[in-house]
């Protein structure tokens, strides 16, 4: 139940298993608003991060896995979500760097960092319509946890619930960012497919405690 | 589908490599990844501009390298932005010690990755300046002006850009140059039949026989009306009215004139096409200062056209006459 | 109809229009039919090259008419041979005093009408020849050999024998170079879908999703069989070796390699295709000496395409570098 | 009955006539085995013919308003049958040059002519389905009649039978000439439209007598 490189990697090979498995329902849901490509993305990117991973022999930090897996995904998705899910990552890595095993409040600015990330790479706000909308509420909800006194699955698991919240939401929004925003009005009523990866991915560490 | 092709997974490669190959005298491949240089290095001292983005709008990106037009281009896979890496060995291949300039379209993917590279050859001392070109004008109000595509304007500020690095303009002046293009280039398309991705096995979307989507994006994005298929001359004249509200030149002023086929439709119909946009033009008061006509920016197979007006200044314009060599762009 | 036009019935005329207004510089209309002419005289003492015939081809032939290609350019209605008075009017407005090369495809109605031209130029004391392509050997057995259609080895012909004449080749050694060009070229095409008419409503034949025609002709004539689509090797591969069968070249023999585009097909899938046709001929042991890959000889908006091969001595492959400066084709 | 100059109107009036009627059954024709455009040529082509001519006012010979037909078929019908049927009606012409009226030896002479002339322009041979089939027996037809000693309207109505006869034969002639030819075996089955169109040129001229 440590959150060392091991917990770190088996995290993301989950993802990598879980993109895989909801490939075609992601890319669905890119198809109804954008170009239809995010699942093949995700699991081509998280396909070579797991690939690189070899769980159990892993001697590092889990700041080096995901920094790791940041570099990977940015130089095989080429997408908007490689260099988005990558900056998140090694935003992330560089504010838990040197740490073996992370707390909850490691986790809380884990995610606090990643959601910067993505801000800043993409320019975008809240309620947008993007992969933030499922990151910031997160992020938001494991800092509320780590607050309290919480201990670090607790925050995962508030993190989660905050997440999933957060990409159900996007529901009702207009998409201002993205290919989806080419359809103005239109995007509403569509689920946005990054704040649906988002969500899929910190549900992906909290199952790999 | 109608379309020539093996795996659909080796189209971008394939389609490189038929460029490079039909034109090897002026082309080569580098790095690893789809990237393309100029075989004739740039003159040491010159800014090496690079333009990139998913492929599938052959021949730009790589149809346009070459002198006073591209040193290099990075294509991605199929409108997929192309990853930093394979736009870091185009930057290492054509780098002439004076800094990289970007052109990219103004989609998320492309900015990103460009954006990553920018920084990466920053980290190794290689200064680089990214124009992103956001040249349609085709959704309107629909949209957020940040969010205005690049459309087939990006192959009119590549031309301009690659003309003024010819001539041995720095990173500096190609920037401001870059900035004064984007206030002087507006697009506008319409799509008489979707494209088909490869990987896909129907069109991106359908249309009637005698329906038309206003306003459509190259990546087979629907645009903002769909309308019954009109005469050419009133489709000329729509299009001249969104882009020239764009550009608010003075009346009488001269204008480029970029007309653009998305792919399916043939030279005769552009040439049509043309006429009916000067005939408009004209008939507003406006005159044609150059012309442009030809399948330069492509949607995959999509029928359809798009056109783009310049409202350019004598410098502008003459950078645009600058000779130019490449295998899709040939002048004077 | 995914067709840009106004009135079906002007379609030709606007097309005409359209060329002639984006090449104002190069271009010219003479007489009252839609006769094209260089706006640059030829030399005195040089003779005049005129390629004309049904329109619907477009570049073809009015997009070649430049320097050190056609003279002049007489279109027709689609489809349809221009009358000899359209010819005459470009005869008159092109002839430097050495006569007129006419260079018109196999068909009834090309060479019937331009043969009466003929007849009125010796009329006149215009010395005329003309040079009847017949490249396609597309039906195969299916036709007799005298009735072979002319297609994309038009243009072949028509820049190699415009490059003769700009060097000043007389009337007698340009029907010389007309009659060794005749033996050396071969072209076939693949449909995958047919074009429409502007006139016509619907296609010039369906074909499904997945089907192709091989052997069409560029007037939507239906070709020697259906077959499910196949991959691009394949076809590449079948058209390479019904046109080398023709040639017959010695083995290791490197020929030019032209792969057009009939309309409707984009540039990136020529691209594809050239690559696989360059691999078929090498993996056969020919090299390639010469490529040409565009669309330019169209049949309207049809998807598909059509490779056409030539074996040139060393003298013909000269006369296909010379440098031509034409709307739709400028080298070097 | 005389067979003067206006006859030549009146024939060629009436072909521009039946040629209007029969256009879409023509191009229908031409659209089996050719390019569809066959009816459309002669309509334009015959009614140029026809606006040019003035019937009751001219002064001249039949060979004169053949010649002038001739000549405004070839410059407005543009595709392989205004130059076949040009040069039919100006070698025509030239045999029965400077008579005022003719007679059946004439006729045959005439049809004749016009046969070779389409021979020659189209380098066809008989069989070859096109309308060398109907001209060719028609002349033949008209030749046997006029040896016999019948009269000019007996050799018309014989060249009438011979021409529908043989425009009816060309059903089974696999095409050698012409977009026809492009379809080899495949074009057996279909008329000529060609041959066809001859047989009602010439129809036309028996019934304007
Ligand atoms: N500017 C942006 N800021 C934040 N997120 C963005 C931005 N642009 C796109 N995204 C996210 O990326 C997702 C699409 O990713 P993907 O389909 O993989 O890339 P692409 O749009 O290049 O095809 C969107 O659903 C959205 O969540
Ligand atoms: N070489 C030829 N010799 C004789 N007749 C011919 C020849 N080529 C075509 N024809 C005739 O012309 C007819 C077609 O005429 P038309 O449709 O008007 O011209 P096009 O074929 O140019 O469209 C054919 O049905 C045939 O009778
Ligand atoms: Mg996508
Ligand atoms: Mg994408
Ligand atoms: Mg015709
Ligand atoms: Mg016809």
């Amino acid at each position: 139940m440590t959150l060392d490189a091991n917990w770190a990697a088996r995290w993301l090979i989950a993802a990598g298993d879980v993109f895989e498995t909801e490939r075609g329902a992601l890319s669905e849901l890119d198809r109804q608003i954008g170009d239809g490509d995010h699942g093949e993305n995700l699991s081509r990117g998280f396909g070579a991060v797991r690939g690189q991973l070899r769980v159990g022999t892993l001697p590092g930090t889990p700041a080096e896995v995901l920094r790791e897996a940041a570099l990977t995904l940015i130089s095989t998705v080429g997408g908007a979500s490689g260099p988005l899910y990558g900056t998140a990552l090694l935003r992330a890595s560089e504010v838990i760097a040197d740490k073996d095993a992370l707390d909850a409040a490691d986790v809380a600015a884990l995610l606090r960092a990643g959601a910067a990330g993505i801000a800043q790479r993409g320019s975008a706000e809240p309620g947008d319509k993007t992969m933030l909308d499922s990151w910031l509420p997160a992020a938001d909800a494991a800092a509320v946890a780590a607050e309290r006194g919480e201990d670090a699955p607790a925050v995962l698991a508030a993190a989660v619930r905050a997440a999933d919240a957060g990409a159900v939401a996007t529901d009702d929004l207009i998409a201002l960012r993205g290919r989806a925003a080419y359809l103005g009005e239109r995007s509403r009523g569509h689920r946005d497919p990054g704040a649906a990866s988002s969500a899929l991915l910190i549900a992906a560490a909290a199952d790999s405690l | 589908m109608k379309k020539l092709m093996n795996d659909p997974r080796a189209v971008t490669e394939q389609t490189v490599a038929g460029y490079v190959r039909a034109h090897a005298g002026r082309l080569r491949r580098v790095g690893t990844g789809y990237g393309v240089a100029r075989v004739e290095p740039l003159l040491p001292g010159t800014v090496a501009v690079i333009g990139g983005g998913g492929s599938g709008h052959e021949p730009m990106h790589l149809g346009y390298v070459g002198a006073g037009l591209l040193a290099g281009a990075v294509p991605g896979e199929i409108f997929s932005a192309p990853t930093p890496e394979a736009i870091l060995e185009v930057v290492t291949a054509t780098h002439a010690g004076a800094g990289v300039l970007f052109v990219v379209g103004n989609y998320s993917g492309d900015r990103f990755n460009f954006e990553l590279a920018a920084e990466r050859c920053a980290e190794r001392g290689i200064p680089t300046h990214t124009v992103v070109v956001a040249d349609d004008v085709g959704l309107g109000e629909l949209i957020r002006a940040d969010n205005r595509r690049g459309i087939a304007g990006m192959l009119v500020a590549a031309k301009v850009l690659g003309a003024a690095a010819e001539r041995g303009d720095d990173l500096e002046s190609l920037a401001e140059i870059g900035a004064r293009l984007g206030h002087g280039i507006a697009s506008m398309g319409v799509g008489l039949r979707a494209g088909t991705s490869p990987l896909a096995d129907v069109a991106s979307f359908d249309l009637g026989e005698d329906e038309m989507e206003i306003g459509i994006g190259i990546h087979g994005e629907l645009g903002r009306d769909r309308l019954p298929r009109q005469r050419a001359d009133a489709i000329a004249d729509l299009l001249v009215g969104e882009t020239l509200a764009e550009l608010a030149p003075p009346a009488g002023d001269s204008l480029l004139v970029f007309v653009n086929g998305l792919g399916g439709t043939p030279p005769g119909e552009l040439a049509l096409f043309f006429d009916a946009v000067a005939r408009s033009l004209e008939g507003r008061g406006y005159g044609v200062a150059r012309v442009l006509v030809g399948t330069h920016v492509t949607a995959l197979d999509m029928q359809g056209v798009s056109l783009t007006l310049g409202r350019f200044d004598s410098e502008l314009l003459s950078l645009w006459d600058a000779p130019v060599d490449t295998p899709a762009l040939r002048a004077p």
